[in-house]
């Protein structure tokens, strides 16, 4: 399968005024987890993070690591979900997240062609830093993977624009310090981190980690150019809402990030 | 990914790396503390003020030096000379207290006031309690919920010293989820907050510093074993968890002749079952499955229950200059109980390892009369009762 | 019935009197024997190998010397400057343990093979069995019933280092009926077997011998407080159950301006609360009705619940050159929290006690920028059970 | 009350060529404790010893340990025992045996003077050494008390001889190393210990501690004086012999004594 590059699909929607928004869903989490991602792809994400579970999440909050439990109690493993992935036909570009190990255990090159042959056109692994960034970076190149490296709003000037150098696909920018999960909307602090990353670079910026209502949604698409929303979706999966509920809830973001009228 | 570091135990490399190991693994929120720590270490370091404030609190509060004790009856019995450091006799009861008393002046020194720790059996935990109390610090202790219920003295003791012991109920709900959420707690808190970590692991330049720490009690034993064998031990053996005792030991040693060996838990033997993974922030020898889930520790003691090893010691057994063995919780026991009834020393489990080990190959791999050194890292006294309970089971007591 | 002898802490006179108190109240056949551990103990502490041998096991062995601490926030919190002779890091976690190789090593130069020994809440028998694994010898302490239940741990640390635990099941089945017991064994195997007293009790030469043991206390920290103050301390206090950590360490002080502070447990006050008469051996302040019974001591603290005291003591407070106080169980506790959270030691219950009166008179007895020596007599983790059960009875910690 | 000396009670009888049988008796142990004295003093005793109790009795065994415990229950003072005692019209001498904290407590003098009161004749204070001795050697020849003392198994010779020539009524010799208690024949060391005071002292040498049946209270009496019987007697009356198994079991040492026959 040879699909566009995450940046490029980004990129056009971006330059053609629209604001992303880029759900979390966790691989393998419940039966009817494809449906999901297929359901939230037609309720109107732009991209879909997939998260492939490991064991120890350290950048996850509790709702992601209690559907990474669920997931791999129920057997999952990276090749199992990324062949379920790679049945889906789906025009919504994937970007697949998961924690360094999984990669180095499967094997840098192979891990980037395994999904690139599902059809998965970006990666994020948050505890790969920028130091040990390049060998990853180079197996994902090889095969036209963009590999999303994240700034926080710890990260100096300096450290921003080396990171800015070398993300691919959008650039991660952390919306508050701290693990993933849903946060109340005092403690975003997105207009500090997005404004931080702009001058270096012409990526997409879009904003996770905190980021649990439309409300903040909106807020986030003021400065940013998308949103992501992990934990607010994955709780609503975790209580049963299912492919529907998922679909109702990735409308309601998108109709409030639609709704954001900018001047200018 | 790496470029080797010269000497055995030198300075690893500029990102952390010791040979193959290393490097500095951590989410980006994390890595501008990770980068601020290794400034501030390297500042404090270079700094004589700060070797003199460490050392000095380490020498009245800490109770440093630790002496050597020549074991008399074992050693004839083995037919070896066995010397034990004793790093039992430092305050809280291990050689935990050194590190932490590291970190604690380093948190002052970077102008943070909290300080959080993981901990298995608590040593670590009351530790870093002791240290935060002592310089006024507010600590919180991130201990599995499964230790904190095994281990209730310890959360009692951390809490008398004044931190929160917060339980941990994600994963297996013991070390390894300890140290997950202690990281999670640090990407939010990391403004005031340093994460003191307990061992020789996560991402540089942790494995470095707490080595460096750490190494003042190789220093002495070095010292201490030229006085007393007007020359170096044969043999220089240190239990292996993370690794900080065995790394602090064996740093006095690297560069002479002496055989140094870890002794891992057989449960929890990161370098003779595992394989090469990142986990915490560290490239390091990691039980894990196939896919690179990581896998559990097992053992009789809590503080080797852990899947990794520090990346030093993957890198140490990688070119050969230290020897990587197991001891099974059997031998452990009667480790454990032979030298308190030899010796009048009651060990932690952990160091009981390492003396299973001697104990099995004084005579074969160990050659009568060699001269070996133990690192007797910490006290029985926080393991009596569950030995107690075993070998009552065993009906070896009533 | 005796004289008065010249300095305070000088040698008893010859029959064993330090004024009006001392003395060898000991049954016929046992007389004997304690003439001739008072011959051997003069032999012993006039020969300089005896002194070496004891000087470098309590070094290389008992983790000797150990540190003064000056408390840096307690302190200033208090408006003194308080320092602590650590002997909590001595091995096996208090003082006890100088005494107890002075004892070993003396019974195997009278050629014995085997020592019984006393204990309340376990120090002293962990300490003796220590001592008797180390230098190889049979082990026996006798432990009232009550106390083998209520410290179980200790019981079998004891077991663990090889000594045989006798549980005494007549009278209150506490201390003090242990003493009797060993007592009695005594008389009967009184050939092969030493009596290894635990503190600065019983017949003569006991008291001056567990002093004599335990004034490298004094000695050291008389040099350490002497280095860290240029001057002796306004204050030197110690708790006082039979008063062998008090005498060791005011025995540095003697002859200084120094003020000695003994301080007893409010029940177990044999200085407050006691009137001449004799127990185990001694003549001495006894807790005692009107017909001369002798009564129970109760407090929070089990080594601290002993009827009588120390002749020296008696005999210091009776010449005015020490001071006995009291503090009550609550004051006790507080002490030990407070401790805990501001300079990150745990203390033992006992000397939790002469905590408890510092801070009582800090500004008030205590004239505010006094220096004040606390002699740290052992460390809680002994004690961490029961004072966990007590405060989270009284809702202080969950 | 002027009674004759204890001393000359028992050398008068000693030349007449009578061993010696002195039972103890623990003074207030039942109620009928007055009338078991009285029955053994009928059934034949020499001297009977009676027991103060005392919380402390670092030289007794169990036996006598629980007699004590059972004593203090009941009430028992040194004073009320004594006024008891003093209501016994008895032939037979009465030699008090306690601990010197008692003595020590009621002042030496007082406590002597009480004993001369009530008719005691002599005393036994295990725990006051050679050593300690003068200041109650004193009080009680003020009054006529003979002050009994102890050699052991363990005193040299040189100490054996200052010990007799103090010790008054008799020498207290000490049947072998350990507390009062029941013991089979084989652990005495009686012929040892007598000889060695013998060279020392023309008292009646009395041996106790350990002497327990009639067969060990005649083999000591072939090298001894007297045998002094604590323990054995003091079962019988915990458990519940009454005076009147106190009188037989008195009868059969008696008679065991009065059976042995000596070379010339
Ligand atoms: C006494 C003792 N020794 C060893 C260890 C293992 O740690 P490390 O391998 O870092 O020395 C522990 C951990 O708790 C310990 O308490
Ligand atoms: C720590 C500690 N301090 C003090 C004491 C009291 O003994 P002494 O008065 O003989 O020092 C004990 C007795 O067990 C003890 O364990």
């Amino acid at each position: 399968m040879s699909r566009p590059r995450l940046e490029d699909r980004l990129r056009e929607r971006v330059a053609a005024k629209r604001k992303l928004l880029i759900p979390y869903v966790m691989a393998g989490q419940s039966e009817d987890w494809l449906e999901t991602v297929q359901a939230i792809a037609d309720a109107g994400a732009d991209a879909i993070e997939i998260g492939l579970p490991f064991s120890d999440p350290i950048m996850d909050g509790p709702v992601i690591q209690e559907a990474a439990v669920l997931s791999l109690e129920r057997g999952t493993t990276p090749q199992s979900v990324l062949n379920e992935l790679g049945r889906l036909e789906l025009d919504t570009p994937l970007v697949v997240m998961t924690y360094f190990n999984l990669v180095y255990r499967a094997g840098l090159d192979r891990f980037a062609g395994r999904l690139q042959e599902v059809g998965v056109t970006g990666c994020i692994i948050p505890d790969l830093s920028l130091e040990e960034f390049s060998g990853w970076e180079k197996a994902a190149e090889r095969v036209g993977i963009d590999p999303v490296l994240l700034v926080a709003p710890s990260t100096s000037a300096e450290r921003a624009k080396a990171i800015c150098e070398r993300s691919r696909g959008f650039l991660y920018a952390v919306g508050r310090m701290g693990v993933t999960g849903e946060r109340d909307d005092a403690s975003l602090e997105v207009g500090a981190v997005v404004s931080k990353v702009r001058p270096f670079t012409s990526l997409p910026v879009c904003v996770g980690v905190g980021v649990s209502t439309p409300e903040q949604a909106a807020a986030v698409v003021k400065v940013a150019d998308g949103a992501i929303v992990g934990s607010a979706l994955v709780r609503r999966l975790l209580e049963g809402g299912g492919p529907e509920g998922a679909a109702t809830f990735i409308g309601e973001l998108r109709s409030a990030i639609d709704s954001v009228t900018f001047d200018a | 990914m790496s470029e080797g570091s010269a000497a055995p135990m030198a300075e690893p490399t500029k990102a952390g790396w010791f040979g193959d190991f290393g490097g500095r693994f951590a989410p980006e929120p994390l890595m501008p503390a990770c980068l601020q720590l290794e400034e501030a270490f390297r500042d404090a370091w270079a700094d004589p003020a700060f070797h003199e404030e460490f050392e000095e609190v380490l020498h009245s509060f800490g109770g440093r030096p630790t002496p050597i004790t020549v074991c008399k009856r074992l050693s004839e019995e083995l037919g070896i000379t066995l010397l034990l450091k004793r790093e039992d006799l430092a305050h809280t009861g291990s050689h935990k207290i050194n590190n932490v008393i590291g970190q604690a002046l380093l948190t002052k020194r970077m102008g943070k006031s909290k300080m959080i720790a993981e901990t298995g059996a608590g040593q670590h935990g009351v530790a870093s309690a002791t240290a935060a109390a002592l310089l006024g610090l507010e600590c919180t202790v991130y201990m599995g919920e499964v230790d904190t219920q095994r281990q209730a003295l310890n959360v009692f003791r951390m809490e008398l010293l004044g931190a929160t012991v917060h339980p941990v109920t994600s994963g297996s709900r013991t070390l390894k989820d300890a140290v997950n959420e202690a990281m999670r707690t640090w990407v939010a808190q990391v403004d005031d907050t340093h994460y003191c970590l307990g061992s020789v692991m996560g991402p540089h330049p942790f494995p470095w510093m707490v080595r460096e720490f750490q190494s003042i009690l190789g220093t002495e034993a070095r010292d201490q074993s030229q006085a007393i064998l007007n020359d170096v031990p044969d043999y220089v053996v240190a239990c292996v968890g993370g690794g900080s005792n065995a790394a602090g030991l064996f740093s006095g040693f690297a560069e002479s002749r002496s055989q140094l060996i870890g002794v891992e838990a057989l449960g929890g033997a990161a370098i003779a079952s595992g394989i090469p993974g990142v986990l915490h922030g560290m490239m390091s020898q990691i039980l894990q499955d196939e896919q690179g889930q990581i896998l559990e520790a097992h053992s009789i003691s809590a503080g080797l229950d852990y899947p990794g090893i520090g990346p030093e010691h993957a890198h140490l057994a990688s070119i050969g200059r230290a020897t990587y063995a197991t001891a099974d919780d059997d031998e452990v026991l009667d480790a454990l109980e032979r030298l308190s009834n030899t010796e009048g020393i009651i060990p932690a489990l952990e160091p009981s390892h390492a003396l299973a080990w001697i104990m099995r190959e004084a005579g074969k791999k160990i050659p009568k009369g060699s001269t070996v050194l133990l690192n007797m890292s910490g006290r029985g006294d926080k393991d009596v009762a569950q030995v107690r309970e075993i070998l009552q089971a065993k009906g070896r007591f009533q």
